[in-house]
């Protein structure tokens, strides 16, 4: 499943760079990196591996519990 | 390529927009049946931020989005922020998308897998997107007619079922309930409105941001106090409170001589076409966004892979309904805070600062 | 086909084929066992003028194509009566001809093979003098013309009868008689490489915009093709979206339609041969107004404006909603209804989408097989349709009662719309698609995507939608409803018309 | 150029989702279900259903009740399990009763109605009944006269509430909502079985009063028209009162024209009392056989004083019951007290049942008759 998905996605993402009129490689790059990302993410979801979604304004949300005493969740 | 939307146009986007996916969801449930004064306190809050991002627009007035941000901000800074953007952005589509199909599951197609609605919507959300904000504000303008008929012609039928005593007593728990209420709005479907700040390149009139938001803003908030209310009435605060879908639960108590009924399908279809505008319009923030964090001038490109690791970061970043329900009508969330109110107003002072000081240098020189 | 290529294949052989000699008999030599070698319908016509210096001379034109009588009355007659100057020549002789001889409207001269032999090839006569290496045509249009009648396709009760004919010079004079006005202006082309077709650009300077108009005329001037055998060819060659089957062009029979168009600033093109004028920019709306809406009473005219967009709603959404309601959402239909449609179905071996899909593909087919068929027969075919197919059916348990029903609401309804007929069945098709996925939501998602097509769309510069987008009530007058006349003060906007005044508010008379 | 892209993939998408039909089902092979019902709950959970078989097709088509019950330990397993002995997928949204047994109401029916109001496929807006001295699949296998189906006949029935008067209908909603609103108790209409020959035929009269969510007592038919009235709904029925006229009685005929009451809650001081104020007006259909010429306003004001004076008595008679017998506020006077004194409600919100065992209700009912039919001079036969 993950092998036809990701192959999915490689056809998809041959098929537009076909399209293209010209390809700079910067846009090249741009575009590989982010079909990169949802690539993994489908990995990710597809194979139920149960990682955590990075918080990275956790410290943050502390902060702004700490200020709504009981207003949060 | 600059795209230039005429006014009412885009405000008919910003009005389904804001209307959204939220309405259908127990909106501001914190406040019990003092809801519509959450919701009068929730807009006059509102107000004045979607002012602070009209005036930010206007501000970079005669130039593209991605032209303005530079000019006030510098190259590295203002892609730094667009890439900010392009994350909540992002992250917001998924979250609508995940309501959207938990909706649909929990609603009317069990079995149908989540993936394969998500990637239907997502698929046409794609495609809107790629063909740019002009034609999504044309679409919005022929859709907001249906879907505010629906809704229309939906709550009129309901006013027999109406009980104006639910709003009583006012204020039975203090103010505390209404500003949690307050929270709640301000938080998920009102201030939500800043990605619209990255959908359009470029307005008409310098004055046009105002004409947009706020009146746009206006509408869909007023139109959503009115739902929300009205639903409460039907249902009384409790049953608001405890379902997951109170609009669409009010709408099914309709019964008209016994033939008129099941309404809820109805409402659940303009609910669908807010959604899809939602995916489609953070989409495309999320993409312009990014292309401007990147340095490229067209968008276009980056459209296909944002849109597919939509699908599955819906599913990644929310997998039940309960934390569904608890995202879209939470107090208050961090990030939320952060992207909606505390980064746009650093932005918004940095550039009256910046806009002020160039003013004064081309005086002098 | 052989024709052209054999004048093309001589042309590079010497001077000889390129330009008309000075002997008659060369030139004659060539026309009759080269250019028009095995081709019994040429007539050469020889005659003499009046002595002294007589000379020979020779009337080549094609059989029926040209009226004879024409041509022996003021072409040959003259000749024979007259004397040809004595040592004019070339270029000389020929205005003498043209000035002094011949009786006719259209005269003109040639010295190249190929245009005389194109003049001989359309109906015109070409005159050859001995010593003159020009030839003269004349125009004698001897083909027999269809009277003026009303379009049947088109037809109304209240209106004039008035339809196209295939001859470019009456449609453009039917055009003009109603717009009687300096301000109508014509601007003629010709396309296509072999039938060499006339085309007429026809609209009022004084409204029309100047960009439109000069976009219409590049995008024609820009088609490169052997032949234009209607007016379908140039609208494919010159809309936009041509992948998508809804109409950016319009056409009609009808010269008041025309007129109606380009008075709102429109522009229209007439193609000789065809009864079919061509409007543009065509927007949605206009595929639900009928000129019969301006005719008769306003409110009449809305009303009928409505049910038209109803019956789109109809022909597109019935299936669909059929489908997603029986095989998704029973709980959606009143309870005796799915009561009946659950005993109606009971017996019936196909799963609903195959149902849907089938019949609605039968009765495409019975149409399309009466369309063609001469009436006697056509009848037949909708016997055929409405016994064996309907309540046989039935009876046979093949399909349910209940889609009989959708089927002949989604025919009935179909048939309002006219004009966009295919498209609205690739639109049903489609949401049947999309319905048989994912039920009501699956036909929501298939309209938000039709719309998109539709925002996305554009008819030269102009947005498809535009009047349904509009939010004015300038905008809105003439789109859902037809309001009176003397509330459409002012032409369409989005047209970019030069002048957008339509009537002096104070045209209305009231009794006091 | 770019554009065509994301319609291809579109396309190419969509035709591998339509190999997916995942919740497409063939309406033919649903059973509808008319109407349902629990009869016991004790160790496990009895669910009755009348469905419909459809035999013969087309324009012969006839429509069958048939009964069918299931025993099973939840609610929505028992909605299930009923696909196995009809042999197709039981579909709820089209019933259009519901009932609870006399046991199930008395010992709870918080598991008989939890999965209507969450689950997916139920509809709340479907009239919600109490059997009374008969069990649910007793009052399915009965003999309605004119209609088939026993869940119609109850359907059509309820919805003749106002002209029969004799009830109070509730639809699973309106219950639902009353019984976990603050300070207001539900009620339910009972349904019992009749003799008519040798058939049983299901009538619909009288009313259970819940407290939280179990049944407990009764109203009869008269008790229950005077609750509608209470709870402020139009009446248009009938019922006779014997009147005094001139020092003879007469069973005269009233009918309702026009009905409003309002209950308030006054403070008077610190005591808290409700006051019910009911206003009625009659029109006389059928005096009996009494030579009443309604010209005479003396008359027509006793008649009116005597009507006065008999709602005042029943008004009094079931706020006595409700108070005392049942001490469960199906008339709200909690809801109203926390909507309009807040203050004192959130004094009494906790003992709240005490209060309304002492709580002090003054009743006043105002009484006028506007129609005589259309005569005024009675009928009088002459030699």
């Amino acid at each position: 499943m993950i092998i036809l998905l990701v192959l999915g996605y490689v056809v998809v993402g041959a098929f537009e760079l076909y399209m293209w009129s010209d390809r700079p490689w910067k846009k090249v790059l741009a575009y590989l990196c982010t079909l990169a990302l949802a690539v993994t993410l489908t990995v990710i979801v597809v194979s139920s591996w149960q990682i955590p979604v990075p918080q990275p304004l956790r410290l943050l949300e502390n902060w702004v519990k700490e200020l709504w005493a009981g207003g949060g969740q | 390529m600059r795209e230039l939307v005429p006014d009412l146009q885009s405000m008919a986007l910003v009005v389904i927009f804001t209307l959204g996916d939220s309405f259908i969801m127990a909106l501001g449930s914190r406040a019990g049946n003092d809801i519509w004064l959450a919701f009068l306190l929730a807009i006059v809050l509102a107000v004045p931020v979607i002012a602070l991002y009209a005036r930010m627009r206007s501000l970079m007035h005669g130039e593209s989005l991605q032209e303005g941000l530079a000019t006030i901000y510098g190259k590295w800074p203002s892609r730094a922020i667009a890439l900010a953007y392009s994350f909540y952005a992002w992250r917001l589509g998924s979250y609508v998308l995940i309501d959207l199909t938990s909706f649909i599951e929990s609603i009317s197609l069990p079995t149908t897998p989540r993936a394969a609605v998500a990637t239907a919507y997502t698929l046409l959300a794609l495609w809107a997107a790629k063909e740019g904000v002009e034609v999504l504000a044309r679409w919005s303008v022929v859709m907001i007619r249906g879907v505010y008929f629906i809704l229309f012609v939906a709550f009129a039928m309901l006013v027999t079922e109406v009980d104006l005593a639910e709003f009583l007593p006012v204020l039975y728990d203090g103010f505390q309930p209404i500003l949690l209420g307050t929270l709640q709005l301000l938080d998920v479907p009102f201030l939500e409105t800043v990605v619209l700040f990255w959908v359009f390149d470029a307005f008409v009139k310098p004055d046009s941001p105002y004409k947009v938001f706020l009146p746009g803003f206006a509408i869909a908030s007023v139109f959503m106090c009115l739902i929300a209310s009205a639903s409460l009435a039907v249902l009384g605060a409790e049953q608001y409170a405890t379902n997951y879908f109170p609009v669409f639960v009010a709408t099914s108590r309709i019964d008209v001589a016994a033939f008129l009924t099941r309404l809820e399908s109805v409402v659940s279809i303009s609910f669908g076409i807010g959604g899809f505008l939602k995916v489609a319009v953070c989409l495309l923030a999320a993409s312009k966004a990014l292309a401007i964090g990147l340095g490229f001038t067209d968008y276009r490109f980056l459209v296909t892979p944002v849109a597919l690791s939509m699908i599955p970061a819906a599913q990644w970043l929310i997998t039940d309904m309960m934390e569904a329900e608890r995202i879209a009508t939470k107090v208050v969330g961090s990030s939320e805070v952060f992207f909606q109110f505390v980064l746009p107003l650093i932005l918004w002072i940095t550039a009256e600062i910046r806009v002020a000081k160039g003013k004064k240098n081309s005086a002098s020189t | 086909m052989f024709f052209w290529k054999k004048i093309k294949d001589r042309k590079p052989k010497g001077k000889g084929l390129d330009r008309l000699g000075t002997s008659l008999q060369t030139n004659l030599y060539w026309f009759k066992n080269d250019i028009f070698m095995d081709d019994a319908s040429i007539i050469y016509r020889r005659f003499r003028s009046q002595p002294p210096h007589s000379r020979d001379c020779i009337l080549i034109y094609a059989d029926n194509m040209t009226n004879s009588d024409f041509l022996s009355q003021y072409v040959v007659r003259p000749f024979m009566n007259r004397t040809l100057p004595k040592g004019a020549s070339g270029q000389e002789l020929a205005d003498y001809i043209m000035e002094s001889v011949i009786q006719g409207d259209q005269v003109d001269c040639s010295q190249s093979f190929v245009h005389l032999s194109d003049a001989i090839a359309r109906g015109l006569g070409v005159v050859l003098v001995e010593g003159c290496d020009y030839g003269v045509t004349v125009e004698a249009p001897g083909w027999d013309r269809r009277t003026i009648t009303e379009p049947q396709a088109e037809s109304v009760v209240r209106g004039p009868r008035q339809g196209f004919t295939e001859n470019l010079g009456v449609n453009i004079n039917l055009v003009r008689r109603i717009i009687s006005s300096p301000n109508f202006k014509i601007k003629h082309l010709q396309v296509g490489l072999q039938t060499k077709t006339k085309v007429a650009i026809v609209y009022v300077e004084t409204i029309a915009s100047t960009a439109l108009v000069d976009e219409v005329v590049k995008r024609i001037e820009n088609i490169q093709i052997d032949a234009i055998l209607e007016s379908g060819y140039i609208q494919e060659l010159i809309q936009d979206g041509p992948n998508f089957s809804l109409p950016t062009i319009g056409s009609t029979e009808r010269p008041d339609i025309v007129a109606g168009k380009i008075l709102e600033g429109r522009v229209a093109v007439l193609v000789d041969g065809t009864p079919f004028a061509l409007t543009m920019p065509y927007l949605f709306v206009e595929a639900f107004q009928a000129n019969e809406d301006y005719y008769n009473n306003w409110l009449a005219g809305t009303f009928r404006r409505v049910l038209r967009y109803i019956s789109f709603l109809i022909t597109t959404s019935s299936p669909a909603l059929y489908l997603s309601l029986i095989s998704y959402h029973p709980q959606l239909i009143p309870t005796p209804l799915v009561l009946s449609i659950a005993a109606a179905r009971k017996n019936v071996p196909f799963p609903g989408f195959v149902e849907v899909v089938g019949m609605g593909l039968v009765f495409e087919i019975l149409r399309e097989g009466g369309v063609r068929l001469p009436q006697p027969i056509g009848q037949a075919i909708s016997i055929v349709g409405a016994i064996v197919l309907g309540d046989a059916a039935v009876n046979a348990s093949l399909v349910g009662a209940p889609m009989i029903v959708v089927v002949g609401l989604t025919a009935i309804s179909g048939f309002v719309v006219s004009s966009i007929y295919d498209p609205a069945v690739l639109m049903r098709l489609f949401l049947v698609l999309m319905a048989s996925v994912f039920g009501l939501h699956g036909y929501v998602i298939g309209v938000m995507a039709i719309v998109l097509q539709l925002s996305s769309m554009q008819s030269f510069g102009v947005p498809y939608l535009s009047s349904l987008i509009s939010f004015s009530s300038q905008g809105m007058k003439d789109t859902f409803v037809r309001l009176p006349w003397w509330r459409m003060v002012l032409r369409p906007r989005y047209l970019g018309a030069k002048n957008r005044e339509r009537l002096r508010s104070k045209s209305r008379s009231k009794s006091p | 150029m770019n554009l065509r892209v994301p319609k291809i993939i579109a396309i190419l998408f969509l035709s591998l989702l339509l190999t997916g039909c995942w919740d497409y089902k063939e309406i033919e092979f649903l059973d509808f279900v008319m109407g349902f019902g629990v009869d016991e709950t004790d160790d496990g959970l009895v669910l009755v259903s009348e469905m419909v078989v459809s035999t013969g097709t087309g324009q012969e088509a006839q429509l069958e009740p048939l009964v069918l019950s299931t025993m099973s330990r939840s609610f929505a397993t028992a909605t299930r399990a009923l696909d196995n002995p009809a042999g197709m997928e039981a579909f709820y949204p089209h019933a259009q009763v519901f009932l609870v047994s006399e046991e199930v109401a008395t010992s709870g029916v918080l598991p008989a109605i939890e999965y209507l109001v969450r689950g997916r496929d139920m509809r709340t807006t479907v009239p919600f009944l109490v059997t009374k001295d008969c069990t649910v699949e007793e009052v399915f296998n009965s003999k309605p006269p004119f209609l088939t189906s026993v869940s119609e006949h109850l359907a059509n029935t309820t919805r003749l509430q106002s002209g029969l008067s004799i009830f109070y209908a509730q639809q699973i909603w309106e219950f639902v909502k009353d019984m976990i609103a603050i300070g207001l108790s539900g009620t339910l209409p009972t349904v019992q079985l009749v003799h008519k020959g040798k058939d049983m035929v299901p009538i619909v009269k009288g009313t259970a009063v819940f407290k939280l969510d179990r049944m407990v007592g009764w109203l009869d038919g008269e008790e229950s028209q005077i609750f509608c009235l209470l709870k402020g709904l139009p009446q248009s029925g009938r019922f006779v009162m014997e009147t005094q006229i001139e020092e003879e009685r007469y069973a005269i005929t009233y009918e309702f024209v026009n009905n409003a009451t309002k209950i308030s809650p006054k403070m008077d001081g610190d005591q808290l009392s409700m006051e019910i104020e009911v206003e009625l007006e009659f029109d006389v259909p059928e005096i009996g056989a009494a030579g009443i010429d309604f010209h005479d306003s003396a008359i027509v004001r006793s008649m009116e004083e005597q009507l006065a004076h008999y709602f005042n008595r029943r008004v009094r008679e079931l706020i006595t019951r409700i108070q005392g017998e049942f001490n469960s506020d199906i008339l709200g006077f909690g809801q109203l007290v926390r909507r309009k004194e807040p203050k004192l409600w959130r004094r009494h919100a906790d003992d709240w049942d005490t209060h309304l065992r002492q709580l002090r209700v003054n009743t006043e009912v105002r009484t006028k008759i506007v129609l005589t039919g259309v005569r005024a001079y009675p009928l009088i036969p002459r030699r």
